[in-house]
């Protein structure tokens, strides 16, 4: 039966599940560590401070502050993002500030709705919430960036947060919150509309800096201890990588792969190429080779010309 | 083993009915009738077995992806065979199982639509109805929107009643111009006009941000501009001039190197490739750690409270 | 005024209306901006139904039965407790039965979380196979790579025997193996050979060339694992950057950074220009000189 | 340190005149007919082309169309392109697409407009090509793909002969297809990520040479799965549609009376010849317009740093 993983590849299934492993022991160690004086350490985001700046701002100008989850559907992205917003809305509250979260996903909305409401309850401010300060727009993408538009034209909002997979509709987004002058705070996941975030607003979480903030946030052991497994990984790979290099340099470097004696004198051979050393060979599995297919019985009702419909 | 059996083998497992039968209706709806009452009677669920519940769920939707990714796969089993053994006959199954996999999620997805359905009804009837600020504009919403529902689903069912005959242009009747002018005259002309304001957004946003303040911003703009230059076919061909002359059209000439397209493509194959690769690791990554974190319900707010 | 030409004027209208909070938000802008939303929330529920639930869910748990056109498909009726399930969603309202929104929800993010594992696992590791570079050059007899090869007589033999060339004609393709047009009427007359022999002994002193490292290839490949490295350093989190060199390898991480982006920068204005180019080609063109102008001129 | 007036006045010109000069500076270019742009190939479109032109006669070639009108500049050529191209292999495909129900609808309009083209009518339903329609859930429907092509695409059409609706794996395409193995390629015309997921779940790149016809937005992300092998090759947005045109017209490393071709891919060893009645179409009426956009976003931006240029200058004085 082993010799079934010949089409996915042992190596790759083996490092996934190590990959996972050391997510999970940081989290154990985050969990048992929380409280004890020695949690684990994280270290600070450069500019986190900007979302506090923001909500104090919308504060100030007693204008509403703008949350828009990214138009992925349910995820862990748009799941990360609620969870920042969840830390938004909790300093909203407190300072009555309006807030209003626009959202592209009927699922995100479900979720959206839920953690708000209860963070305004945990906050014991229930009657500030309002139903529909959290909003489905549209499902369709650029009729959702149409009416996030009109939303921040009307209500002149002070603040901006876009966290999340957001597309095209970005620079849409960034344009308009800056033309009414609200501070904005963005970050996607998405690495193509990063450059455009970082052209038009005051602060930008890059890539991997998204799922730190809210870790860094929030505070909890379980997204803390995945962080630093992610750590964990991002160093087995830079390892793999550069033992990957060093070992198939000596492979190329050292030897021939075949040299072949002709008569008296020494020819050489084919040089090995990269793909052809060990490690390149240990991350490749090769597709099935004819003779490795097994003979089969055909299925039942099912003749050679028809095929099976 | 199959959970979609092939066409020829009708012998019904027990959660399936024979097609378009009588008791095919019966089953569905006393399914959907049961499933309702299960419903009503979770809402006196301790609160103790909440949490589990949800976490089980949750574990076992991942759980069939997670199997059948760990399960070894036939090599070159196809669907006209039969499996050799055990193992490629649960490999089949699970792969089938994709699909029904699939179809639930897109089930569960679609009902929630119907809540994103009923937000925008809350918003813009409760502005009509209360004759808040902005009042016609919502009215204008619901009509199009309305609008839209009648005469989708109008073209719908005429094309069901007509058994597609109306589809070709030249048998269109009142359904088919009615949804061809609202979808493909105005819905799809409005998402093209939105998606290229980009474009304006992105020269006035060059325009007013894109200053050399910082090392940074310089790098960035120096190497956008590269790849912008090399994008102009012109700007290619006038750099491939002067190069020429240097060269005297000499393909083995070194000053080659420095042509625009080699500059650019040196920037893209040494520099650029490894930083974007660099960036999608650290989001590949970051899934794997989110997956394992919402399939096990480790999260706070990801399954339970 | 037929069909058509209504539709691209009005689509043409709706353009310019979407265009004019350019200038500044206005009525036009807001009656159009309802409109859009209006049509997209409408077209999703017409969509609900035909495009998903119908043949996701319907056909699925009814089945079809046999006709001339195929066989029966059985129905599978389980799929009715689907129903129930989406409606737990709406308890989101609800105060009391809230936790009860969270079961879809904990099946699709399930299902995502599992799908994870098999993305991963198929998505990153070849990119890691490939991001692995020879670093040191295998060759030292020149810094760039070469325009030519000397070749031993073991191999020109062996490359004039498959190209059909003689042994001394294949040493001198193999000088200088970027050719061009006077090059190549040179080598023809000198050896005798044909144009295609020329260049597949040309393309086989190629292929040798590309096995070999040379010292500007080591330096680039040098670069790429760096750049991988230090960007991806600069994404630690678990450890506070310090030290001159740490600091200095994340620093330039950051720097390397801002290459990519500049690329995608580059990259994605290619497309958005690109887009408002079509958008002109259909106001200007289509609508206005091929649509209107013409049907009034006809 | 005060900067001279008019300098101060090119660094704050207001948005709504750069809004309507850069209408202007696309719109103008459109009316002028019979440009021709020179251009470089690209080592991604150049093996793009050259896969396509080495397909054998009637091979079946999937076509995964997931775009809309919203990115019809780019996309649009793209397909029109591989459709031409496609036309002089003689080779069959499937039309489906994964991401967006509206997708099939715009693809067939570009097919009944590039079949004008062709004096014998085109692709014919059925006897060239297949339409499979939209499958929703992209994901699920690759994987499914993946295990069982059969019950993945398991749809029906009207066969025009006597008007019934069959199988589509009764119609002379796919008569012989049953596996991924059993097609020449796989292309996917996108606007979006969807290349992603299929290099995703069709696990080994080997079981189907994979391409992918991307818009400029996608195309950094997608040289990396290009480079790794996982793409066969790759057009790059409004580009890579002018790349294709270029080498059918001028083919690829096709000399004339020994004249260096216009259209080199160094990559390649053989030489194509230019497809027969190939023209100049959507790409390059619309590179005009890309250049004059483009240098004005470089003349922007240099104007939008004319205060830090001055100040170096100023420092460099004192």
């Amino acid at each position: 039966m082993g010799e079934q993983y010949y089409d996915t590849g042992w190596i790759s299934i083996l490092l996934v599940l190590l990959f996972s492993a050391f997510v999970l022991f940081n989290i154990r160690r985050a969990i048992a560590s929380k409280g004890s004086g020695k949690e684990v350490y994280i270290r600070r985001i450069a500019g986190l401070n900007a979302i506090e700046e923001a909500i104090g701002r919308a504060t100030e100008m007693g204008r509403p502050v703008l949350m828009v989850p990214g138009i992925g559907g349910l995820n862990a992205i748009s799941m990360q993002a609620l969870n920042i917003f969840g830390h938004v809305t909790k300093t909203a509250a407190r300072f009555a500030t309006p807030i209003r979260l626009c959202c592209a996903d009927a699922a995100v909305y479900t979720v959206a709705q839920e953690i708000i409401s209860e963070t305004y309850q945990r906050e014991g401010l229930s009657e500030r919430f309002d139903q529909d300060s959290v909003r489905f727009i549209s499902d369709r993408q650029f009729a959702f960036a149409t009416g996030v538009s009109g939303t921040i034209h009307r209500e002149k909002v002070a603040a901006a947060f876009f966290l999340g997979e957001f597309f095209a509709e970005s620079l849409i987004f960034a344009e308009t919150a800056n033309s009414v002058g609200a501070i904005q705070v963005a970050g996607s996941t998405q690495n193509t509309q990063t450059p455009f975030f970082i052209a038009a607003c005051d602060y930008v979480l890059i890539s991997d800096e998204f799922y730190a903030a809210s870790a860094y946030l929030s505070r909890q052991p379980v997204l803390v201890g995945s962080l630093v497994g992610q750590d964990w990984i991002k160093m087995t790979v830079m390892g793999m990588i550069l033992f990957g290099s060093l070992a198939s340099t000596f492979e190329v470097v050292s030897g021939l792969k075949t040299q072949e004696r002709d008569g008296t004198q020494l020819v050489d051979g084919e040089r090995k190429s990269i793909s052809d050393t060990w490690f390149y060979h240990q991350l490749k599995p090769d597709a099935p080779k004819p003779e490795e297919i097994p003979q089969r019985e055909p299925a039942d009702g099912v003749t050679e010309e028809g095929g099976g419909a | 083993m199959n959970f979609l059996p092939l066409a020829q083998a009708p012998s019904l497992q027990f959660f399936q009915a024979p097609g378009g039968s009588q008791q095919a209706y019966i089953m569905a709806l006393s399914a959907i009738f049961v499933g309702l009452l299960l419903m009503v009677a979770m809402f006196n669920t301790p609160i103790k077995l909440r949490r589990p519940i949800i976490i089980l769920l949750t574990f076992l939707a991942g759980g069939f992806y997670v199997l059948s990714w760990l399960w070894p796969l036939p090599l070159g089993l196809d669907a006209s065979q039969k499996p050799l053994n055990s193992v490629e006959a649960v490999s089949l199954t699970l792969q089938d199982g994709t699909t029904v996999m699939g179809k639930i999620l897109q089930v569960i997805q679609g009902i929630l639509l119907f809540l994103g359905v009923y937000s925008v009804l809350r918003v813009h009837a409760g502005r009509f109805l209360k004759r808040q600020k902005d009042w016609a504009f919502s009215l204008v919403l619901l009509c199009s929107m309305m609008a839209m529902i009648t005469v989708g689903y109008g073209e719908y069912i005429d094309n069901v009643r007509s058994a597609g005959v109306h589809a070709n242009a030249e048998s269109w009747t009142f359904w088919q111009y009615g949804k061809d002018f609202l979808f493909d005259g105005m819905l799809q002309n409005m998402d093209a006009a939105m998606f290229s304001i980009i474009a304006f957004f992105i020269l006035s946003a060059a325009y007013r941000a894109f200053r050399i303040r910082s090392i940074e911003s310089t790098i960035l703009l120096a190497s956008a501009l590269i790849m912008i230059l090399a994008l102009m076919g012109l700007a290619e061909y006038g750099s491939g001039q002067v190069i020429e002359r240097i060269t005297g059209g000499d393909p083995s000439h070194f000053a080659n190197n420095f042509s625009l397209t080699s500059i650019r493509l040196w920037i893209r194959d040494t520099l650029q490739a490894p930083s974007i690769r660099a960036l999608e690791w650290g989001i590949f990554i970051g899934g794997l750690a989110m997956g394992i974190r919402l399939w096990l319900s480790l999260e706070r707010s990801g399954g339970g409270s | 005024m037929s069909h058509d030409l209504l539709k691209l004027i009005v689509g043409g209208i709706a353009t310019i209306a979407l265009y004019s909070i350019l200038y500044r938000e206005n009525k036009f802008y807001r009656f159009f901006e309802h409109v859009y939303i209006g049509l997209a929330v409408g077209f999703a529920v017409v969509g609900l139904w035909t495009e998903n639930l119908e043949a996701s869910w319907w056909d699925t748990m009814i089945g079809k039965a046999a006709t001339v056109d195929g066989p029966a498909t059985p129905g599978m009726w389980t799929f009715g407790l689907l129903l129930p399930i989406g409606v737990m969603g709406f308890m989101v309202f609800s105060k009391k039965h809230g936790w009860m929104a969270r079961i879809p929800i904990g099946i699709i993010l399930g299902m995502w979380g599992g799908q994870q594992f098999n993305a991963f696992a198929t998505e990153m590791l070849p990119q890691v196979r490939d991001s692995v570079r020879v670093l040191v050059p295998t060759r030292t007899d020149s810094i760039i790579v070469p325009n030519g090869f000397v070749l031993t007589d073991q191999r020109a033999g062996a490359i004039a025997q498959e190209t059909g060339m003689t042994v001394e004609g294949v040493r001198l393709v193999a000088q200088n193996v970027r050719l061009n047009p006077e090059r190549e009427q040179a080598l023809m007359q000198q050896t005798g050979a044909n144009l295609d022999q020329i260049t597949q002994t040309a393309n086989a002193v190629r292929g040798l060339i590309g096995k070999e490292v040379y010292l500007t290839q080591a330096i680039n490949n040098i670069l790429y694992t760096l750049t991988l490295l230090s960007i991806l350093c600069y994404f630690l989190f678990s450890f506070e950057q310090k030290g001159k060199f740490l600091n200095g390898f994340t620093r330039a991480g950051r720097l390397l950074l801002m290459v990519g982006f500049g690329a995608i920068f580059g990259s994605t204005v290619m497309t958005r220009f690109a887009l408002l180019i079509d958008r002109m080609f259909f106001i200007f063109i289509e609508m206005l000189r091929d649509g209107i102008f013409r049907a009034g001129g006809a | 340190m005060k900067q001279p007036l008019w300098m101060e006045k090119l660094q704050q010109i207001d948005r709504k005149v750069l809004y309507l000069m850069l209408i202007l500076a696309t719109a103008i270019p459109l009316f002028i007919k019979g440009l021709v742009i020179p251009v470089k190939i690209e080592d991604s479109t150049g093996a793009l082309f050259v896969k396509l032109n080495s397909l054998p006669e009637g091979s079946v070639v999937v076509i995964q169309s997931d775009w809309t009108v919203s990115s019809r500049g780019e996309s649009a050529g793209q397909l029109e392109a591989l459709l031409r191209i496609l036309r002089s292999r003689k080779s069959k495909f499937v039309l489906f697409s994964a991401a967006d129900p509206q997708a099939p609808q715009v693809a067939r309009n570009v097919i009944r407009r590039v079949n004008k083209e062709f004096p014998d009518g085109g692709f014919k339903p059925w006897q060239d090509y297949v339409d499979l329609k939209y499958f929703p859930q992209a994901e699920s429907f690759a994987s499914s793909m993946a295990s069982d092509l059969r019950k993945a695409w398991d749809r029906t059409m009207i066969d025009p002969a006597d008007g019934r609706s069959k199988s589509v794996f009764e119609s002379p395409v796919l008569k012989g297809v049953r596996r991924l193995e059993d097609l020449q390629l796989y292309t996917i015309v996108t606007a979006s990520g969807t290349p992603r997921i299929v290099i995703q779940r069709f696990g080994s790149p080997s079981r189907v040479p994979i391409a992918a016809l991307v818009t400029g937005v996608m195309g950094p992300e997608h040289m990396n799965y290009f480079a790794a092998g996982q793409l066969i090759g790759m057009s790059n947005g409004l580009r890579g549609v002018v790349e294709l045109e270029t080498m059918m017209v001028e083919g690829v490393n096709h000399r004339v009376d020994g004249k260096a071709s216009k259209a080199e891919y160094k990559r390649f060893n053989g030489s194509i010849p230019p497809l027969e009645g190939a023209q100049y179409k959507r790409g390059m009426q619309y590179f005009a317009s890309l250049h004059t956009a483009l240098i004005m976003l470089i003349i922007l931006v240099i104007l939008g740093n004319m205060g830090i240029f001055t100040k170096w200058f100023r420092k460099g004085d004192a």
